[in-house]
């Protein structure tokens, strides 16, 4: 019974494997997604600044629960134990200090979530009723593409030549969304049956789909992403095939996105084919 | 020991009493006294086997949705052939859906909520608080027979098409209201809503009962500040489920509405799936998910309070002394139940919610983490400097700690919005979860069985295949939660039957493996729980009165307690911890005993109730 | 170059000799009936449930075996191969009666939401036209063929289509109506125009038929090939229901019976 | 006597039920043959007759009774004879084709064994993401381990996924009955069919769509070559050649090869040949009238409402509110094209004209897609083609493509999270 107190070593294997894990992550590719989009990394910053902040506190108390458990076992402790019933000021001290850190967190956290999640608006020029030229800053931005969540697929609608969604020159696709680089651009997002969650890894993008409301999202691609296609997964469970509803994003040059506008606009409205032979798709 | 005490308070009449009752419980035949039973010990044994068969089921799907998540689409070893043979034996996505939403509603409705506060508390509060019953035995006969309806209804899932009802356990509309859109859930998903109305009921009538027996039917001297920090916990749980648990039962209803009679309350209009007539709806989906998460997340609290009490109660009885700060301990918990009424909103960061609302509810949610804080230091505390014997129970109660202060910390991450709309329906929230709900509430609980087996059923447990049992757990749950973390930290989503097509998840299958295999070792280990507890329920060796030499009224009950629990009035001296007082030789002052001539209780006159 | 002169040589030739032959040879006309033995099903009427202005002014019959009295089986098909071994082959000879019916085209008619025939037989030097006699709606023929290219046109009320039928077919397919879905009829398509479907009473005449042994193929829609028949009296059984029947100079007659037996299944499990 | 009988009853069940789920267990290894014959369409068919007799039976006169208990009687035998039949035909396909497991590729079909290998098989995902059986990873659970549309999911699904085995495909460049050229399988499986259950596999690499395509012309040649043995099994020859084929060495390969000449090879009805000509029945686009859209789409509405009869189907709102049938009631409809669409043990479903004013287009939506369509008619569910000058059909294009903003011209933009319309 005197080795009781090896017990506690299965306790602080808890924070070594903890911690060495986390310690290992990069290695084994399990860390945070490469980030292309312009806000991400404030989301990583304050992940990362969470993480070594709890990091400390989980070490520190895992640390003292296995010292004092190792120290104050019952055959190694035999002598009279402490007796009390708590200490008035080490619970002011302890109630304080966690509380003002949690502020802290809260507090300094508030602009990251306004800058992903409030409207943005353009400056428009316009002529006022007084004939005055001058700078509307008030207009909501004008999104460059309508997503719409499907079981089990993602619907892309471009707004076509008269830049208005929802009319006859309006351009569709399924799955394979395409942006332009180093642009902020506005995403209005649907849902035509259940939720779905707009979720784009690399860009730290994630909204749910709400049917009966339309969601709008917005980030920038990074320069040196062009070129690259990064994964669109539903993040909200939306029936059997929640699994399939795989889409892609690839960031496009300015030039290469305006290109792939007009080959799918050629696309629908060819009216002839190449005969199969040549036509190999690849 | 606790003998001396017998005697001393001979009142023959009620004693005599006491024996009458317990001539009659003899009399009475076997469903008298085991099916229809009003004794509160034998309603919180039914749950016991109850939620532990349970435990079973749940864990089996669990073995299932893991199954998957390692190999996935590959044949279901055993049950394939026989449920998928148009499918070459693999799982179909919605048999997954189905499994993943039943191991959450089992483990929740039929688990934790009912092993906390049905088996736990129905065995120890009257116990606890030296009461010879509930207020209302026959209303808690009833809490535990309207859990019959709600196994039934919960089994018929399993039966209906699709194998269960798959719109996950938060039966999020409109997925779950339009039935075109989840159609292998067919009737499974109305069968869930009334299972989910009858646990609810179920829970009502506990929680009634616990609160009225908890403030009427305390023992003389056992005021509120006597009360062991477990009986806080059902104190403050029967609580939060009587003012949340309405909300849902009504919502559950306008579900149920939805769904049978086409009503709109969750569904917008227009909504449409599988080219089914589009729904004339007019409702709102997020309005759902407000009333759903003003209950669920309470309940929360629900599934963890008694567990942390229980854990007080463990570790200053196994450390020998008293525990630290138990009027912060109390209102900690009264703070995280008032608190736990207005964090809702943080399950909801990235639900389409107005982002304004959102900063308010990260804020109270920052401020829920601050009364755990202060329990875990306390809990730090009250080892600092004990006298500690590493006994299973108390090796599952440090492990509870340890691990709640994982699943604590990882809560932070959630709470910081931004973060949160990247691990947002992520495996960093099952990990965290899971820390919270099987490293937390699970451990707790299987010291908790170690802890009371002996007065529930006169013998003790076996110590040395405990401790196994709690050596093999231990390692398999971290195996199995903790990388669960570093999946989140790479975006890998919950309730993916198939998460490998996506690039950026792709390498993360063998991680996934190996988490399966450690779930299938935590599985098995089980089997060693199961063999000990049948084994030393009949042949272990028997228990005294008061085995662990612990402070608590149950202990000065016979082992097990006859019908009316005490053979004599119990009076309480002092509070439930007073480990190691210097007032006394021994290191343990039981609630019972008179003080030592001379000396003071330490605190206010016992007063007859 | 001097082998294509040879080719030509002999073609010449060749059309000189079968000239001759083609004088040679002597026709004769088959007039024959088709009878039903035994007690048969009686047919269904059926409710029209679309374009009832239209559709229901005339009593509709379920037409997969229609026995016309004393048993006379109409809708039966009878035509000739021009080599048992490859049905596409057309009959070596033609006779010039039947230069005439190539300007003639062979009509589908939709009319009174049934097919008028209920089996067209299209020679493939015709054309085959579909018609819609009925007033104010349309009709479409939905028909798959085997060697042909399908088709299936909506016809508006009064209008017609020709439809491209220039491949013989081994077996008549099926022409039906998605709109109406109780319409159905069957056309078969042959190199040759000899190829006869009996009527009401069951009778059938196929004129100027070359002399000689050959061999017919006896069809009908709900049986399929009629593998057991008694031709002339004689009892036959012949699996895939091609017969061998003699012509002579002048007037052939052709007596088929069917036991009404073979019939019964079948038409329940139509049904 | 009635009481020993109704106690033994329950005994009897418990053993009946843990003998089956035994066997299943056993049956776990040699299973995969089955697979491909999990329903079994002719079984379901006679059953239904007898049950139509038998309910006929208490409403039919005396005289009629002993006619019906006979067709009764020849039906059950010919029921009797189906498990047989059936093992003949299991027998020599499998022999033909092999299991979903390890498929056979008679070079007869010209398909490609490579294509065939990748996506045949258990699936199989190593950590790049490659995996092997890719038709059972993303495919089988709608389309079924033998293609017949009778995956688990199927019957959940509206429309009800294709069943490969009829070899009918509704959206392709060639005319009605015609196969689709595998260009066209390739653009439904990577753009997937608008307002079905069928996603776009769009994502997948190039090889893998192609190795899929190939499978899928796999499985319906396959399934072709099942239903006509099935549908010629009764002629004695077929019989004979099959009872042959059943044989084993040399005299077996001979008739094999038999089969294989005369089910896939022959040039006018092999299945094969219907395969090979698809890419020369492709059905030429003619070059677009040059008016101006407005024009255009105002001739084509008179085409609608006139002379090319859309509205009897799709409704004077062309909301596909004219005529409905339902896809698998036999009895509804005797259109082959339609009663072999689904699995009968399925609901029946409706099957209605599409609504023209969704924005949603079933299936390929590019100009080019409706005008073969709209000229063609739709194959396997009866819609016919109108009859006008095939010029004409761009108009009936350009007026179908404005329906669902006829009315709808776009309102003043909505702000932010506030209600869609």
């Amino acid at each position: 019974m005197g080795k009781a107190k090896y017990w506690s070593i299965v306790y602080l294997m808890v924070p070594i494997f903890g911690v060495g894990l986390f310690v290992a992550a990069p290695a084994l590719r399990m860390w945070l997604p490469a980030d292309v989009s312009e806000h991400g990394h404030t989301i990583d910053h304050l992940f990362v600044f969470i993480m070594y902040l709890t990091g400390a506190v989980f070490v520190a108390t895992e640390c003292a629960l296995v010292w004092y458990l190792w120290k104050y076992d019952s055959k190694s402790n035999p002598a009279p134990t402490k007796f009390t019933h708590g200490s008035h000021s080490l619970e002011v001290v302890w109630t304080i200090l966690p509380a003002a850190t949690l502020l802290f967190i809260a507090i300094y956290q508030i602009n990251a979530w306004a800058d992903q999640k409030l409207v943005r608006r353009a400056p428009v020029e316009s002529v006022g009723p007084d004939g005055v030229r001058g700078t509307a800053d008030d207009v909501p931005k004008a999104p460059i593409a309508e997503v719409t969540g499907r079981q089990f697929e993602w619907r892309i609608r471009y707004p076509g030549p008269d830049g208005v969604l929802h009319t006859r020159d309006d351009l569709l696709d399924v799955n394979d969304l395409h942006i332009p680089v180093d642009e902020e651009l506005v995403l209005v997002i649907k849902s035509e049956d259940v939720l779905h969650s707009f979720f784009l890894p690399n860009f730290r993008v994630k909204q749910d789909v709400v049917p009966g409301m339309k969601q709008k999202v917005w980030f920038k691609a990074v320069k040196g992403s062009e070129g690259r296609s990064y994964d669109l997964v539903c993040a909200e469970l939306c029936g059997w095939g929640h699994y399939k509803m795989k889409g892609r994003v690839t960031v496009d040059t300015q030039s290469d996105y305006r290109a792939w506008l007009e080959k799918l606009s050629f696309e629908q409205h060819k009216t002839s084919e190449p005969p199969p032979a040549t036509a190999e798709e690849q | 020991m606790s003998s001396h005490a017998l005697g001393d308070h001979g009142h023959a009449a009620h004693a005599h009493d006491l024996h009458d009752h317990a001539a009659h419980g003899h009399q009475m035949s076997f469903i008298g006294k085991y099916i229809f039973s009003r004794d509160h010990k034998i309603i919180g044994l039914q749950f016991l086997f109850s939620t532990l068969l349970w435990f079973i089921v749940g864990g089996l799907l669990a073995l299932g949705i893991r199954w998957q998540l390692a190999y996935p689409w590959s044949k279901l070893p055993i049950l394939g052939d026989m449920l998928f043979s148009g499918e070459a034996g693999q799982m179909s996505p919605e048999f997954y859906t189905a499994l993943f939403t039943m191991h959450a509603t089992v483990m929740i409705f039929l688990v934790i909520i009912p092993i906390l506060a049905g088996a736990f508390g129905n065995f120890l509060i009257p116990l606890m608080i030296g009461a010879d019953d509930m207020a209302f035995p026959t209303l808690n006969m009833l809490s535990y027979w309207f859990m019959w309806p709600a196994f039934v209804c919960f089994g018929m899932t399993f039966l209906t098409a699709g194998h269960g009802a798959g719109s996950g356990w938060t039966s999020y509309p409109p997925l779950s209201v339009i039935e075109s859109a989840a159609p292998a859930s067919g009737m499974a998903q109305t069968w869930w809503l009334l299972g989910v109305t009858f646990v609810g009921v179920s829970s009502m009538l506990g929680s009634v009962n616990y609160m009225t027996t908890i403030i009427q039917m305390r023992a003389p001297g056992m005021t509120m500040f006597r009360m062991p920090m477990t009986i806080w916990g059902m104190f403050i749980t029967a609580i939060l489920q009587a003012f949340a648990l309405p909300v849902l039962t009504a919502a559950g209803f306008m579900q149920l509405l939805d769904r049978v009679w086409d009503t709109g309350f969750f569904v917008a209009e227009g909504a449409t799936a599988n080219n089914a007539a589009a729904m004339s709806g007019g409702g709102q989906p997020l309005l759902w998910q407000h009333l759903f998460w003003f209950y669920s997340h309470p309940a929360v609290y629900i599934m963890i309070l008694p567990a942390m009490g229980m854990v007080s109660d463990m570790i200053a009885c196994f450390a020998r002394k008293p525990l630290f700060g138990y009027k912060p301990m109390v209102y900690s918990i009264s703070g995280i139940a008032g608190l736990g009424f207005i964090v809702w909103g943080h399950h909801m960061f990235v639900s389409g919610m107005n982002p304004v609302l959102g900063v308010t509810f990260m804020l109270a949610t920052m401020m829920i983490a601050l009364p755990s804080a202060i329990k875990v230091f306390n809990w730090l505390g009250t080892i600092w400097g004990g006298k500690i014997h590493f006994t299973t129970p108390m090796l599952f109660a440090v492990a509870f700690v340890s691990m709640f202060i994982i699943g604590g910390l990882s809560g932070i991450y959630m709470a910081a919005t931004p973060v949160d709309i990247f691990i947002h329906d992520t495996y960093f929230i099952v990990a965290h979860f899971h820390y919270v709900l099987f490293s937390g509430t699970a451990m707790a609980v299987m010291g908790a069985i170690y802890f009371w087996f002996p007065k529930m059923f006169g013998r003790m447990m076996h110590d040395g295949w405990g401790k196994v049992h709690f050596l093999l757990t231990f390692i398999f749950l971290n195996g199995t939660f903790y990388p669960m973390h570093l999946l989140g930290m790479v975006g890998f989503p919950r309730r993916l039957a198939d998460p490998y097509h996506y690039e950026t998840f792709a390498h993360l299958l063998p991680m996934n493996q190996f988490m399966t295999w450690c779930a299938i070792g935590m599985v098995a280990t089980q089997i060693i729980f199961a063999i000990n507890f049948f084994y030393s329920m009949f042949y272990g060796p028997k228990a005294g009165r008061n085995p662990w030499h612990a402070n608590g009224l149950e202990w000065c009950a016979p082992s097990p307690p006859g019908h009316g629990n005490f053979d004599f009035q119990p009076i309480v001296y002092r509070g439930p911890y007073e480990y190691g007082s210097p007032e006394t030789d021994e290191d343990y002052y039981p609630q019972w005993h008179p003080p030592k001539q001379g000396e003071s209780s330490g605190g206010e006159e016992p007063k007859p109730h | 170059m001097m082998r294509q002169v040879q080719v030509l040589m002999l073609t010449a030739v060749a059309a000189l000799v079968s000239a001759q032959v083609a004088h040679a040879v002597d026709y004769g006309t088959i007039k024959g009936t088709f009878t039903i033995k035994g007690m048969t099903p009686s047919m269904k009427k059926i409710v029209p449930n679309k374009d009832v202005e239209v559709c229901g002014k005339q009593e509709l019959h379920e037409e997969v075996l229609v026995v016309g009295k004393d048993g006379g089986l109409a809708n039966a098909l009878i035509y000739a191969l021009g080599d048992a071994k490859d049905a596409n082959k057309p009959m070596a000879n033609i006779h010039e009666s039947y230069n005439a019916l190539k300007a003639e085209a062979a009509v589908l008619d939709n009319k009174g939401c049934r097919f008028e025939p209920r089996l067209a037989v299209v020679w493939t030097a015709q054309k085959f036209t579909i018609k819609n006699s009925d007033p104010s709606i349309g009709h479409n023929s939905f028909g798959q063929p085997f060697a042909n290219p399908a088709f299936n046109p909506l016809i508006p009320a009064g209008g017609s289509v020709t439809v491209p039928l220039d491949k013989p077919e081994k077996l008549p397919f099926k022409v039906s109506c998605s709109i109406h879905p109780w319409m159905g009829s069957y056309v078969i398509v042959r190199p040759d125009p000899y190829a006869a479907v009996s009527g009401e009473t069951g009778a059938f005449e196929m004129v100027n038929v070359p002399v000689g042994e050959h061999t017919f193929q006896l069809w009908q829609e709900t049986l399929g090939y009629l593998k057991a028949v008694t031709i002339n009296g004689k009892a036959e059984k012949e699996r895939r229901g091609q017969y061998k029947i003699a012509v002579k100079k002048g007037d052939n007659e052709l007596k088929i019976v069917v036991d009404a037996k073979d019939f019964k299944t079948q038409i329940d499990k139509v049904k | 006597m009635k009481r020993t009988l109704s106690k033994a009853r329950p005994s009897v069940l418990a053993l009946v039920t843990l003998a089956a789920s035994l066997a299943s267990l056993a049956g776990c290894d040699q299973s995969s043959q089955a697979y491909f014959t999990a329903t079994s369409a002719p079984k379901a068919e006679i059953q239904r007759s007898i049950d139509r007799l038998d309910a006929s039976l208490a409403t039919a006169k005396d005289e009629q009774k002993e006619d019906i208990r006979t067709s009764i009687k020849n039906l059950e035998e010919e029921l009797g004879a189906l498990p047989e039949k059936q093992r003949i035909v299991t027998t020599i396909v499998d022999a033909m084709f092999g299991t979903p497991d390890k498929p056979i590729v008679l070079s007869a079909t010209g398909l490609d064994a490579n294509k065939i290998r990748l996506a045949a098989g258990p699936t199989t995902a190593n950590q790049d993401g490659n995996t092997g059986g890719l038709y059972r990873r993303h495919c089988v659970h709608c389309h079924g381990v033998a293609g017949n549309g009778a995956g688990p999911t199927a019957e959940f699904l509206n429309p009800y996924p294709r069943d490969f085995r009829h070899g009918w495909f509704k959206f392709k460049s060639t005319g009605i009955n015609e196969k689709p050229t595998d260009d066209d399988l390739r653009r439904i499986l990577r753009e997937g069919i608008n307002g079905t259950a069928m996603p776009s596999f769009k994502l997948l690499p190039a090889a893998e769509i192609d190795a899929l395509v190939e499978y899928v012309k796999y499985l319906s040649i396959r399934g072709e070559v099942e239903n006509t043995l099935y549908k010629r099994f009764d002629d004695d020859g077929i019989k004979e050649m099959l009872a042959g084929a059943m044989k084993g060495g040399e005299a077996g390969d001979e008739f094999r090869a038999l089969i294989i000449e005369d089910l896939l090879s022959d040039e006018a009805t092999g299945v094969m040949a219907t395969w090979k000509r698809a890419n020369e029945r492709i059905v030429e686009v003619v070059p677009r009238p040059e008016v101006s859209s407005e024009e255009s789409i105002q001739k084509g509405r008179e085409i609608f409402y006139g002379k090319g009869g859309c509205v009897q189907c799709h409704g004077d709102s062309a909301m596909g509110d004219g005529q409905t049938y339902y896809v698998n009631d036999i009895d509804a409809t005797r259109s082959n094209a339609i009663k072999q669409l689904v699995n009968p043990s399925f609901p029946m479903q409706a099957l209605k004209p599409r609504n023209l004013r969704y924005t949603v287009i079933r299936g390929p939506s590019r100009d080019i897609d409706l005008y073969r369509r709209l000229r063609n008619g739709i194959d396997a569910v009866g819609m016919p083609a109108p009859t006008i000058p095939p010029e004409e059909v761009w108009h009936l294009v350009d007026y179908v493509k404005s329906l669902p903003y006829e009315f709808n011209e776009p309102g003043p933009t909505q702000s932010e999270n506030t209600r869609a319309n």
